[in-house]
């Protein structure tokens, strides 16, 4: 690279500890859930032990961070895993050295992706899901995935069933005036509408066949990952650090209020999903074959070169 | 004066059946709180830095957008509108590219211009370009030819006419042109603050913070009443300098 | 005719640059054109014969999207040049409503979606509502302009002449406002293309703008560029469409082609 | 002879942004059923203002306008106009038939209408030319389409405003006995402003001559000449001859009088010394100009 | 006398969907430098017609426009024009004053500019409106505007196409005075159209009379009439009536002769065929309400 300094050093993975080639790190990031670690990173003063500054920028998903890795607007993105290994099988990135992935984020859990209905609603079971109308918030993506994957499961052809793509945040009321049969929600999502309307769960998408599944994580360019191998994983040591500690609530909580605009109410109700400090290629293999299983991707996909594993932690 | 208190009636009227709307039961208030509720959020949210600084981001961009398409748009009508060669051998070109919505370009737009400002003032000079230019070919079609014609025979240039004759006489729909873009800016610069992200702060994040966040409606429509109220101030001053430039053409079109 | 071969040699001169730009930048951003002409043909016209070769997709999501974009259209074209001829004519009516249309035109759709999907609940009616709130204000704004802007002489001429209202705004204002009108309508339905996109973005599961943007996310470079493409196709048939209504509405104006450039011609 | 319509100590004043302009002064006149009576007055002293207000189209600032009795306070009915800005007057978008039947279409039914336009048009010699859209006339077929169109409506009060100011001496002699014929068929009331003082005269069962800016009467004289009039023998005879000379005299002397000459000397005054600036102002900036290039 | 302006062989045919219109036949005639010639003819005989493409607004289809020896393609230089409609010809977002200095602009400075149009407004009367937008002015102010801003401009040909239709009589005389008076001074090539016939005697060097459509030259008549004119003397003199009788003559008989005669004459066939047929239409539909209702 003309302005990195190229530096050539061998990049074999476990780079030694050494001085960050880049202090400011431009990180793509959502207002949900999922990110709340990294809040807590930039709070507790991760990044900072590290000789790291962080600013984040609001993205909105995987499509928009990634030309925004693609031309250097981005230096590290959060992102779902979908997108990620969507966009290198499509090879999207070929002129930056393809994607790399370098910290895991967010991983299901019980009682995180549900998929709800309306309290007066005759859906009872999965079973009843047949033909119905589900809202998702994207097509060809996870909710996608796992609803399909919980639907076959419990015996429903995933064919019969329409989705309809609704931003999470108007789920409710797509429920509530019965333009949906159903939703498939995230927390806080979840948690409101329970409250709200008294939604009833019909069906954990993550669950059986998706128990556990990763959801998204973080992710940089092969040309960035070469060229700053000390800033890399200086990142994954401070952002490890930030998951460990994401698992505490009483911690995450009040960020929440302030980062995410959840009111008070709902944070305390809220349930988290897993915030895994390794990264892990065969945990996020299963995402891969699930994109396989329902057309997303049109050849077998092998995760592991895409990733960089941490070092010094 | 007349005309301000019968405008303030207007929004006054709009407001007191938002608020029987809201507080009828027919909606949960959850999702449209009435303006009672969303006046007060309003008016904490007036004292917060961190939205001013949102309000202002739009504020600025919004200028440069409208300032920019004006610039473009304007002169590239008054080729286009006086010039028919070219605007035959362009038509095809525009009526393909006018229908590409913003949204469907913002990869690529990300890709070209980056996720900073320039991205959402590129794609509102993109939306507010077509109103500016196709009033100012059609103001060119009505132009009265006998005007053209006088300016020529006492030796006006092309160039001339096209700036002392044509311009003028196109200026009150130009104008209204101008009017429509101001708004199309601000509505292109929210969604897509709202849609890409990024793009250096502005109401548009604020709006899908409070959004995506957990669904704070009435923080939504606080926001969204800002924009209301920008587009109105814009609109409010391009009306004024319509009402100061071209006096005559209300004139001789509206004495009755 | 020569007009013919003039818009298309630039038309095709552009596509060639751009083939050969696109050849030499190898993006998968930005594929060959040829590519995309590929996917379009996958995509839309490989069907069965008893189609018309169209395939599925084309009955799937193009034809509702249009079918959508035209009832939008039109609803706001209803709306907007009634309202617009009704304000344009009675100053304090447009006073009264001037500053609240003022604040409506202001907000951006998607931010209203919550709001719409409460008023309206199925989909198609939501999207229909996008669509018009979209699309009304160039209609609106300039029926006003056109309404406003009827020549004093003339106006007094119908009002000696004892004109019943009904003959003086659809023998006279209308006609002296159509040139106006007319613009309106063509920044209108454009924008009304780029609204039925909008307007997918929520509650469908059909249509060019939800297809458009699901291969979007999916890093699906040539079928988005097909989307586009489509779109641009659809928006210069809908204006030619609308151009010859409009040459027939407007043959009563003196030489259109009569310019500051072309006085002399 | 009961009054048709009556003006009565009108007065109009135009207000802008720098000042008022006063048009019309103080008018008072009574117009008889089925009269002709000729408006004379030096340009721009508020004869169009004054049909304007008789027309309902501007409500005085000052006075009244009755009309059968009533007073004029909208249009009234059963009047048309042919305006001075003729060609503007004309709808571009409907042909010249289309043109003259365009009133007609609240009392008439398709075909009467159809008649009446090619009757009219026929009148003002213009059957040829029924097609045609208004821009494509010469500024005197413009002219007498607006005279077709007012004809055809066959209104109680007809109200013309220099009316054959662009057609040639010929067509205007003709239009002139149209006018006559036509106000004695359909017992017409006219009112018609010209410049023409040969025409007042011959036109005319009164004269109505006007001051300067702003406007008021400096004269009503009737115009005895016998009933047909012909435009060789009348214009020869003596009364003809004598009535002409009275008017051109009045005009003349009519151009200000006491208070009304008394504020014209001001106006003039005042122009005349913002000509005078201007031209100090130059030679300064001439001098200026040399000063700089030396 | 070399010739200033000469038009040879012209002829002009309006194209329009239903047909092409002949409007100027075959016109010939030269104007030499410093001349003022009147043209007459008929309403619609094709006045304008010829004014435009002398001023090249207008390609004529055959023929040609030379002026200073050079053919007439694009607008020439030096020119200046008073257009019949002079009230569309002002541009409404100009005061008067800036309406007159509009022209200027090219060759003159900004002061030098202001002198000029005060100097020709108050020429024409208008220097106390200087300041008022066309609107607010009188039909005959506007169209003393447009021959201020003509005057002011200075040109070495002007061509008026009846500069004084809308302006009383005595302001008229007093324009007809100025335009010999400024003439004579500049040295200025003019061409009038008038249907004033008087005016056109007491204006011209020559009379360039046209018959009626399509414009073919029935006369070029000199007069010759001593040089300082004056609006009572010249008047009365025989010469002056027995002029003003010879072109009111060839304006009756100009009103075609030979071919031209012929086409007219067809033409108010087919008019009048016209006229017949909505006639017989109307008398078929009268007849048929009447069996409806009864
Ligand atoms: N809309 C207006 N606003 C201001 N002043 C006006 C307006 N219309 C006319 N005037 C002024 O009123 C006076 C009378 O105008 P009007 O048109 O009645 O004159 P006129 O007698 O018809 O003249 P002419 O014979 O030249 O047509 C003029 O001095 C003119 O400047
Ligand atoms: N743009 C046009 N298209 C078609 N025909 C036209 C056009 N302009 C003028 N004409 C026709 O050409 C003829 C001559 O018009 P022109 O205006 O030259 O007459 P004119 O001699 O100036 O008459 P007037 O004294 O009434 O002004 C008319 O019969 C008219 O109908
Ligand atoms: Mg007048
Ligand atoms: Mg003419």
């Amino acid at each position: 690279g003309l302005l990195g300094g190229s530096t050539d050093k061998p990049t074999d993975g476990a780079a030694a500890p050494g001085k960050v080639e880049k202090t400011k790190i431009k990180l793509g990031l959502l207002p949900i859930l999922d990110v709340a670690s990294v809040h807590v990173a930039i709070k507790k003063g991760y990044f900072k032990d590290e000789g790291l500054e962080v600013e984040p920028v609001s993205i909105q998903g995987g499509a928009a961070a990634i030309p925004g890795l693609v031309n250097g607007e981005l230096d590290i993105t959060f992102g779902n895993w979908v997108s990620f290994f969507a966009a290198q099988a499509k090879d999207v990135a070929k002129g930056v050295d393809g994607l790399k992935l370098i910290n895991d984020g967010y991983q299901a859990k019980p009682e995180m992706f549900l998929i709800l209905t309306g309290p007066d609603s005759t859906i009872k079971s999965p079973k009843d899901l047949a033909g119905k109308t589900i809202a998702i918030n994207t097509f060809k993506n996870i909710a996608e995935l796992t609803a399909k994957a919980t639907l076959e499961a419990n015996d429903v052809d995933p064919k019969s069933v329409t989705f309809k793509e609704f931003p999470f945040p108007d789920m409710q009321a797509a429920l509530q005036n019965k333009t949906v049969d159903a939703a498939f929600m995230v927390e806080p999502f979840i948690s409101k509408a329970q409250r709200a309307i008294g939604a009833i769960t019909v069906l954990d998408a993550a669950s059986g066949p998706t128990d556990g599944i990763p959801v998204a994580g973080y992710g940089t360019t092969g040309k960035f990952a070469k060229e700053n191998p000390n800033t890399v994983a200086a990142f994954q040591r401070a952002l490890t650090k930030g998951q460990r500690d994401a698992a505490d609530r009483p911690t995450v909580e009040p960020l929440l209020v302030e980062y995410a605009k959840v009111d008070k109410e709902t944070a305390s109700l809220v349930h988290f999903g897993e915030f895994p400090t390794t990264l892990d290629a065969t945990r996020l293999q299963r995402v891969a074959t699930l994109m396989k299983t329902y057309g997303l991707l049109e050849k077998d996909f092998d995760v592991k070169p895409m990733l960089v594993a941490a070092s010094g932690s | 004066m007349r005309a301000l208190t019968r405008g303030l009636l207007g929004v006054a009227g709009f407001l007191v059946i938002w608020e029987l709307f809201g507080r009828s039961r027919l909606v949960p208030a959850e999702y449209l709180p009435p303006p009672s509720v969303v006046g007060v959020e309003l008016a904490r949210l007036l004292g917060d830095q961190a939205f001013l600084r949102d309000v202002i981001a739009t504020v600025l961009a919004l200028l440069i957008a409208v300032g920019l398409s004006a610039g473009i748009a304007v002169p590239l009508g008054l080729v286009l509108g006086s010039v028919p060669a070219v605007r035959h051998a362009t038509r095809a070109v525009v009526e393909f590219l006018r229908p590409i919505p913003s949204v469907a370009l913002i990869p690529l737009a990300i890709l070209v211009l980056g996720i900073g400002p320039e991205l959402k003032i590129t794609l509102a000079v993109y939306a507010a370009v077509w109103p500016i230019l196709f009033n100012t070919i059609y103001a060119l079609d009505e132009l009265d030819p006998l005007l053209v014609e006088t300016a020529r025979v006492f030796g006006t240039g092309r160039v001339r006419v096209l700036f002392s004759v044509a311009l003028p006489s196109s200026l009150p729909f130009v104008l209204t042109g101008i009017r429509l873009a101001a708004t199309t800016c601000l509505v292109v610069l929210v969604s897509v603050e709202l849609l890409a992200g990024g793009s250096g702060g502005g109401l548009g994040q604020f709006i899908m913070d409070a959004r995506s966040g957990a669904g704070r409606m009435d923080l939504v429509l606080a926001g969204t009443v800002v924009a209301g109220v920008i587009g109105f101030a814009v609109n409010e001053g391009l009306e004024r300098a319509q009402r100061r430039w071209v006096a005559w053409s209300t004139v001789t079109g509206g004495r009755s | 005719m020569t007009r013919f071969v003039q818009r298309w040699a630039v038309f095709a001169g552009l596509v060639v640059v751009w083939e050969l730009l696109t050849w030499v930048a190898d993006d998968p951003f930005f594929p060959r054109p040829t590519v995309i002409a590929e996917s379009a043909w996958t995509l839309w016209l490989s069907g069965p014969a008893d189609h018309l070769f169209l395939t599925d997709t084309v009955f799937e999501h193009v034809f509702p999207s249009l079918g959508r974009l035209l009832a939008g259209w039109g609803i706001a074209a209803l709306i907007g040049i009634s309202l617009g001829v009704a304000l344009g004519r009675s100053a304090a009516a447009m006073q009264y409503a001037g500053p609240l249309l003022t604040f409506l035109r202001s907000i951006p759709p998607p931010a209203l979606v919550p709001v719409f999907l409460l008023v309206f609940s199925v989909g198609t009616q939501m999207q229909l509502a996008t669509i018009v709130f979209g699309v009304l204000w160039p209609i609106l704004l300039n029926s006003v302009d056109g309404a406003r802007s009827v020549d004093a002489t003339k106006s007094e001429t119908s009002a000696v002449f004892r004109i019943p209202k009904a003959q003086w705004v659809l023998g006279v204002v209308l006609p002296a406002a159509a040139p106006k009108i007319f613009a309106g309508l063509r920044v209108s339905l454009s924008l009304s293309l780029v609204l039925m996109v909008v307007s997918e973005l929520v509650g469908t599961d059909n249509g060019i703008g939800s297809q458009l943007l699901v291969a979007q996310r999916e890093f699906d470079f040539p079928d988005m560029w097909a989307g586009i493409v489509l779109l641009g196709v659809l928006g210069y048939v809908l204006n030619t469409v609308l151009l010859v209504f409009e040459r027939r509405a407007l043959s009563w104006q003196p030489k259109r082609e009569r310019t500051p450039a072309t006085v002399e011609a | 002879m009961t009054a048709m319509l009556s003006v009565a100590d009108l007065g109009h004043t135009y207000q802008a942004k720098d000042g008022a302009h006063t048009a019309i002064a103080d008018l008072s006149f009574t117009v008889g059923p089925g009269e002709l009576v000729c408006v004379v007055g030096p340009s721009g002293c508020g004869k169009s203002t004054l049909l304007r207000t008789i027309s309902g189209l501007v409500r005085p600032t000052r006075g009244e306008v009755t009309l059968h009795g009533n007073a004029v306070l909208g249009v009234p009915d059963d009047l048309a106009v042919v305006f001075q800005d003729y060609s503007r007057s004309l709808f571009p978008w409907l042909s010249v038939q289309k043109n003259v039947e365009f009133p007609l279409k609240r009392s008439l039914g398709r075909s009467a209408r159809r008649a009446r336009a090619a009757e009219a048009l026929e009148w003002v010699g213009l059957s040829k030319a029924h097609r045609k859209y208004p821009w494509q006339l010469s500024g005197g077929m413009q002219q007498r389409v607006a005279i077709a169109r007012a004809l055809a409506y066959r209104p109680a009060l007809l109200l013309m405003d220099e009316p054959f100011a662009s057609v040639d001496a010929q067509t205007r002699f003709e239009l002139e006995d149209l006018l006559l014929k036509v106000k004695a068929e359909h017992d017409t009331t006219v009112l018609v402003v010209t410049h023409d003082i040969d025409e007042s005269v011959y036109l005319g069962d009164r004269i109505l001559v006007l001051s300067g800016s702003p406007a008021s009467v400096v004269a009503d004289l009737p115009v005895r000449l016998p009933a047909p009039r012909d435009q060789i023998t009348t214009r020869e005879s003596d009364a003809f001859v004598g009535l002409r000379a009275e008017v051109a005299r009045l005009l003349n002397v009519g151009k200000g009088s006491g208070e009304v000459r008394a504020r014209r000397k001001a106006d003039e005054q005042s122009a005349a010394k913002w000509a005078e600036a201007e031209r100090a102002e130059v030679s300064r900036a001439e001098a200026e100009d040399r000063a700089a290039s030396s």
